[in-house]
């Protein structure tokens, strides 16, 4: 029904062939380019997360010894911790997504600060090598949470990953700083606040929160640093100083920091679900304002990590009711997304089985979020699997789907070829399957009581251990074949034309790939963003799949 | 309906901005989120400070007694008055006098190292009476619960504190060339004001180290 | 040169506010006297920003995220002292009793002891 | 209904007075967001069906949320959130403030096990003996790193941490087992950290009491032998349990189980047997050959055992030879610091 175009081609020129030769990509300052060069980096620290996933997995398998003593396992879980969060899913879709479309969608030429851009990311390899060194030398077993007193006398090599984060800390800083910079003051004329694309409020909010939180875990590792190599002791018992303490700071970067991990990909979201149900988004302001409130808000939260810390009890029902506050935003996201279904015209591909993934796991994962901010409820589940299955919910569940919605949607824009589309939803399937193998077990493994962070347990929690380690594999399974189907699609897809979609988003306003310029004229955007009502501002150009 | 060809792009390669104005606007800005994103990591700092002051009050309180407190005032009136001439260096330049603000911010980078002697004499005090961080603490007069994590925080918050004024004064220093050899003008001066913006933050910073540390 | 005697007459009003500063911390001490010296220390910030930092020059943006930034040290600080200011005394430190050093950090502080009196005998 | 629910959760039993009261809001939400989920999965689903691409393209008519459904959205989870808020924030102050009249128990915990103490008496090792239906104040402190102090019975969970006292308590519903874990990640053997709860009924709690640590001494203490009995009030006396254990954990010393005549590895490398020289050897002098993975903090008690008491204590140690061969007690490793 669809009508048909001539078979598009690739546009002459555009920026991935604009300049030659890896030193052109290197020493660029092309936000596209750093964005693709981001991807790569990530791609390979997720495949080496992945890796020391599997590797808990399997020797989660049995109880006793599987296939790694205690000290390896506590290892591989601190750096599976410390690698997925701080080398993967911070940067993850900011650094990939964002720097691609950011200026895209806003109609600049470039992000404010391209140098800085292009020093970001190399600070982020930096630190990211330094972080990986530790695997060399014999990694680290603190937990990715770096307790103190444990992280200050443990035998291993913690100052290699305390730096490696401290580094790549700031990589995080200067990104928030750039994209900032470049909401406020590269917006195309006309484009009011309350006309950006609902993916630029999100990387905004989350800027937000990077700029001002990042700071504060800086200056906690490097008291950690401090405290092992020089011994001066601000959060040892033994000399007067407080855990607690550690575990506040520590906590006010790292609740935000969930957010930092979410709000990118909820943006994606609000990006894909209009464009696949080729609806306008309910309520935009909803959508932005839970936006700008998660990254308030989410920083008011962070003691409900210490309800049995021996934290007081004021402070505790403080931060629960904070807590559900914060909760609300994320409520209000999810019915806003699931009713802009209505009346709309809903496309079941790949990106959007991503979609509907993502808002069923983000639910389950964010309601075992308020379960677990329930002051009494914590009791039991504080530091157990539920607690792991929720994290996972949402940082795999959500957000991971999310950058897996937002590679296939945006995958034509970046690289100008579609990918074998039955494949794609298969897939998509195969890994929310999967994934709900893996951690819906958890949960069970949680509620009889099972603690995290072990590498043995008593036998009779191991039914649920089988499962969940079955699930992985075929999540491992899933991502081979994305990374198969992708890698044949980069060469071999079809090609996609402009605007394979018949998306609305701004950033489809140019071609795909994109010329270096961006624009070849100066964009207009003539309608709202997510505007699907009005026959005459049909932008859509290209192949309808 | 635009043709799938590509044309020549017209936005123009060099400048993505605008205009000097809106240039300087993101510069502006890009420097405040900077300065905030600073500002957070010294609350850190700030935080644990207040935290042991609330959980040792009276260590906290006697703590004063034991610095140098004259060397510490001495220290704010070298930071106030070369955030004076730092910002009298941008008023020079943006009167179209380069030499001036020049000699300004050489004046302002003296009294830089000015403080940092100041800082090392009384480090150096310190270190005698083993009014050391941590593990190192073993100052005879002064030893009650809380002591030793007074002195750590002193260590570790003006330590931070010496670092940023050492970077302070690199950058001081490139501004003083940059000026001297007549890279600014009465229309171009912007690094000058981020510089110049940063060096301020230290002198902030201070205004509040100075205090909890050596008045009340 | 009108810029440069306004700098200069704030740069005399951080002088004076320096001094006055001074002076009050030799009348009031204790939790009084750090009141009166933070805020006098706030109002010279006020003075640096607004003035030496340009705030003055600017609308919008640094404005508002210089605002946002005291707002977030607000909250750490605040929420950090809510909490310990209800905790039970048992759980803030000084703790009723000397933790083994841990293993590797055999240095206790000569003379300042962490407690007041390590009240169990060996361990 | 809530045995039923309880069973399908996988929750353990029901141990403890605050387990009902938190398998109580686990339920309320867990229901509610089943309904609300499966309310959300049905009208996604319906609506999937319902509004499918019927051709590309295809413009769509503008909707926009009336203002009241925003504050539909808003107000509905709101008012059950704060709602499960409030709930669980009354049981946990609940569950952290214990009634006046609890028994006592000072809980220790150590790389890698957990110290029971009463006020009146010896302490035990990784068992804790308490009466059913009588609420127990725990305090609960550490030794070297943060522990937390779990057991999932009775949904009861309080770190341990270096230097301070937490409080928690509980009451056990009905005489029984246990299992307590380790819930905060402290190191190599975290997941060993094992111990028990074992609530007898009160009558049963009162002859254990009046036995005073007579179950402790594990295997060999059924040989009364005077000599032997007096070597452990003197042990008790001396304080040597503080550090020492006789089942088998190796605590801040090495355990005793089994000690005699084993084979001992030394911090300067090389091994010693321990006979009799060397056992009196180790409580005058003890400095002299450490054993490794220990610290060398045990004082010496040169003079302040009479000469019957060492011999007593030796007899004692000697007592405590196993059945069985155990295996050699699981080495400590040594965390250093590194870099200094
Ligand atoms: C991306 C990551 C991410 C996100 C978004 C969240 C979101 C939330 N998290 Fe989670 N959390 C983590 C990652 C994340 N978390 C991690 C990594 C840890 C473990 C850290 C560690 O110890 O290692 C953790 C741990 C953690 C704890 C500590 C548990 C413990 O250790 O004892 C708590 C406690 O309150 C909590 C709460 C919440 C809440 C309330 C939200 C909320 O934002 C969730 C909001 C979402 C919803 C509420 C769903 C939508 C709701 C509806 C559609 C409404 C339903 C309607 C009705 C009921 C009518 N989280
Ligand atoms: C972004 C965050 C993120 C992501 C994506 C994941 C992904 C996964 N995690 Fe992770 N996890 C954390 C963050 C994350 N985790 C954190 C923060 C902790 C806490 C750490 C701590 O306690 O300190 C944790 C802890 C944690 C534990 C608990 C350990 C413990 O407490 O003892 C477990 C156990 O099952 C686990 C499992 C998994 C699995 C199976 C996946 C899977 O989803 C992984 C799937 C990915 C792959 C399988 C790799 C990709 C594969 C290919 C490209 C194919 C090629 C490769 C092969 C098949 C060899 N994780
Ligand atoms: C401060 C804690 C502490 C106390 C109290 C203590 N010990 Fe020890 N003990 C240790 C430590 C640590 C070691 C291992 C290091 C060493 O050999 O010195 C040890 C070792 C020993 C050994 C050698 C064990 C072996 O495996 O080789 C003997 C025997 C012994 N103690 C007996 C006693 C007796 C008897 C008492 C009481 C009268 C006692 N200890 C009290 C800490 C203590
Ligand atoms: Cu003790 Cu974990
Ligand atoms: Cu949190």
């Amino acid at each position: 029904m669809s009508f048909e175009v001539a078979e598009p081609a690739m546009p002459r020129e555009h920026y991935l062939n604009a300049r030659r030769g890896a030193w052109s990509w290197l020493t660029t300052h092309d936000h596209k380019r750093i964005g693709v060069m981001f991807l790569v980096a990530l791609l390979c620290t997720f495949l080496l997360g992945g890796m020391f996933a599997l590797a808990l997995r399997l020797e989660l398998l049995t109880p006793g010894e599987t296939v790694m003593g205690r000290l390896a396992y506590n290892r591989a879980f601190t750096l599976h911790g410390v690698i997925m969060v701080w080398l993967f899913l911070i940067p993850s879709i900011p650094t990939t997504f964002g720097n691609f479309l950011l200026p895209l969608m806003i109609g600049a030429r470039d992000v404010a600060f391209p140098r800085l851009n292009l020093a970001s990311f190399y600070l982020f390899v930096v630190g990211a090598v330094m972080t990986v060194w530790a695997i060399l030398e014999g990694g680290v077993d603190t937990g990715w949470t770096f307790y103190t007193p444990y992280s200050t006398a443990t035998g291993t090599d913690v100052l290699p990953v305390l730096m490696g984060v401290f580094v790549v800390g700031f990589s995080t800083i200067l990104s928030g700083l750039n994209f900032i910079t470049t909401v406020h003051t590269m917006r195309a004329p006309g484009m009011g606040w309350m006309r950006l694309p609902l993916f630029v409020w999100a990387i905004y909010g989350t800027s937000i929160i990077q700029v001002l939180a990042t700071p504060v875990l800086g200056m906690v590792l490097l008291l950690v640093a401090l405290e092992r190599v020089v011994g001066v002791g601000l959060f040892d018992p033994a000399r007067g100083g407080d855990p607690l303490l550690y575990q506040h700071l520590f906590w006010f970067y790292s609740h935000p920091a969930v957010y930092i991990m979410i709000l990118p990909g909820m943006g994606v979201i609000s990006e894909a679900v209009s464009a696949f149900c080729r609806k306008n988004p309910i309520s935009y302001r909803v959508l932005v304002w839970s936006t700008v409130g998660i990254a308030f808000v989410g920083f008011l939260t962070w003691g409900h990590h210490m309800f049995v810390s021996g934290q007081s009890v004021l402070g505790a029902g403080t931060f629960s009711i904070l807590s559900m506050l914060v909760a609300i935003f994320t409520a209000l996201k999810i019915f806003t997304w699931t009713s802009t279904m209505y009346r709309g015209s809903i496309w079941m591909c790949t990106p959007f089985t991503y979609v509907l993934g993502f808002i069923f796991l983000l639910f389950f994962g964010g309601m075992s979020g308020v379960a677990v901010a329930v002051t009494s409820a914590d009791l039991h589940w504080h530091d157990t699997y539920f607690v792991v299955a929720h994290f996972h919910f949402i940082m795999v569940g959500a957000s991971l789907m999310a950058f897996l919605a937002g590679l296939h949607y945006w995958f034509p824009k970046m690289f100008g070829r579609c990918y074998p589309e039955g494949l794609g939803v298969g897939t998509a399937v195969l890994i929310i399957f999967g994934f709900i193998t893996t951690f819906l077990p958890q949960f069970l493994l949680g509620n009889m009581g099972m603690p995290r962070r072990y590498a043995d347990y008593p036998e009779h929690f191991q039914p649920l251990h089988v499962a969940s380690t079955a699930g992985a594999s075929l999540l491992g399974f899933g991502f081979l074949i994305i990374a198969a189907y992708l890698g044949w699609s980069l060469r071999h897809g079809r090609v996609a034309g402009r605007n394979p979609w018949g998306s609305r988003g701004y950033e489809w306003h140019s071609d795909s790939p994109p010329p270096e310029a961006n624009f070849h004229e100066p964009p207009v955007f003539p309608y709202r963003p997510h505007d699907y009502s009005r026959p005459d501002l049909q932008p859509e150009v290209g192949h309808a799949a | 309906m635009r043709p799938e060809a590509s044309l020549p792009p017209v936005v123009p390669q060099a400048g993505h901005f605008g205009d000097e104005a809106s240039r300087q606007d993101a510069a502006h800005l890009g420097m405040w989120i900077f300065i905030a994103s600073e500002v957070m990591l010294f609350t850190a700092l700030f935080t644990a400070y207040a935290f042991y002051r609330y959980a040792y009050p009276d260590a906290f309180h006697q703590g004063r007694l034991h610095m140098e407190v004259g060397l510490g005032t001495l220290n704010t009136y070298v930071l106030v008055t070369s955030s004076i001439l730092v910002a009298l260096a941008i008023s020079a330049v943006r009167a179209g006098r380069d030499l001036r603000a020049g000699g300004l911010l050489l004046g302002a980078l003296a009294l830089g190292v000015v403080f940092l002697f100041i800082k090392g004499a009384e480090y150096t005090q310190h270190a005698h009476d083993g009014a050391l961080p941590g593990a190192w603490y073993d100052f005879e007069a002064f030893s009650m619960p809380g002591a030793s994590l007074f002195f750590t925080l002193y260590w570790v918050m003006t330590g931070v504190h010496a670092v940023h004024v050492l970077v302070g004064m690199g950058v001081l220093s490139t501004l003083a060339v940059r000026a001297l050899s007549g890279h600014f003008s009465v229309a171009y001066h912007t690094p000058l004001e981020l510089g110049g913006m940063y060096w301020h933050l230290v002198d902030i910073v201070w205004l509040f180290l100075w205090p909890l540390l050596y008045l009340a | 040169m009108a810029g440069s005697l306004k700098m200069l007459g704030v740069g005399l009003g951080l002088l004076v506010l320096t001094t006055l500063s001074f002076a009050l911390s030799r009348l009031h001490t204790g939790t009084l006297g750090l009141v009166v010296a933070l805020v006098i220390a706030a109002a010279k910030v006020g003075l640096i920003a607004f003035f030496y930092m340009h705030l003055s020059e600017r609308q919008g943006g640094p404005r508002l995220v210089i605002a946002t930034a005291f707002v977030f040290v607000a909250i750490l600080m605040g929420l950090v002292l809510v909490e310990a200011g209800d905790r039970a005394a048992p759980t803030m430190p000084p703790g009723p009793f000397q933790p083994l050093l841990l293993p590797g950090r055999s240095t206790v502080p000569k003379v300042a002891p962490p407690r007041a009196s390590p009240g169990e005998g060996s361990p | 209904m809530s045995e039923l629910l309880r069973r399908m959760l996988f929750l353990p039993e029901e141990g403890s007075t605050l387990a009902s009261r938190v398998d109580g809001i686990h339920f309320f939400i867990i229901l509610t967001t089943f309904v609300v989920g499966a309310a959300i999965g049905l009208t996604g689903f319906v609506f999937l069906l319902r509004f499918r691409r019927r051709h590309a393209h295809a413009l769509t008519p503008e909707v926009l949320a009336p203002v009241w459904m925003e504050a539909l959205f808003v107000s509905v989870p709101l008012l059950f959130f704060l709602l499960w808020g409030a709930l669980g924030y009354r049981d946990y102050v609940w569950s952290r403030s214990a009634p006046p009249d609890a028994l006592d128990v000072y809980v220790t915990g150590k790389q890698w096990m957990w110290k029971f103490a009463y006020p009146e008496g010896p302490g035990a090792v990784d068992v804790l003996h308490v009466p059913a239906g009588r609420p127990v104040r725990l305090l609960i402190t550490s030794r070297d790193v943060i522990h937390s102090f779990y057991v999932p019975a009775f949904r009861l969970k309080m770190d341990a941490i270096p230097g301070r006292y937490t409080e928690t308590w509980f009451e056990a519903v009905r005489p029984g087992r246990y299992p307590v874990l380790c819930a905060e990640y402290c190191g190599l053997d975290h997941s060993h950290m094992r111990a028990e709860v074992v609530a007898l009924s009160p009558a049963e709690f009162e002859v254990w009491r009046t036995q005073q640590g007579g179950d402790q001494v594990a295997s060999g203490a059924g040989v009364a032998e005077p000599l032997v009995e007096q070597g452990r009030v003197v042990a008790t006396r001396a304080g040597c349990f503080q550090c020492h254990t006789v089942d088998g954990t190796p605590h801040i010393g090495p355990t005793w189980r089994g000690l005699y005549l084993r084979e001992e590895p030394l911090d300067t490398g090389g091994t010693i047997r321990a006979d009799v020289a060397y056992l009196t050897e180790s409580m005058m002098e003890p400095q002299a050959k450490v054993v490794a993975g220990y610290a060398p903090v045990m004082p010496s008690f040169q003079g302040r055992l009479s000469a019957g008491d060492v011999a007593s204590l030796v007899e004692f140690i000697q007592s405590l030879r196993p059945e069985r061969p155990v295996p050699p007690t699981v080495q400590e490793p040594r965390y250093e610091l590194r870099g200094r």
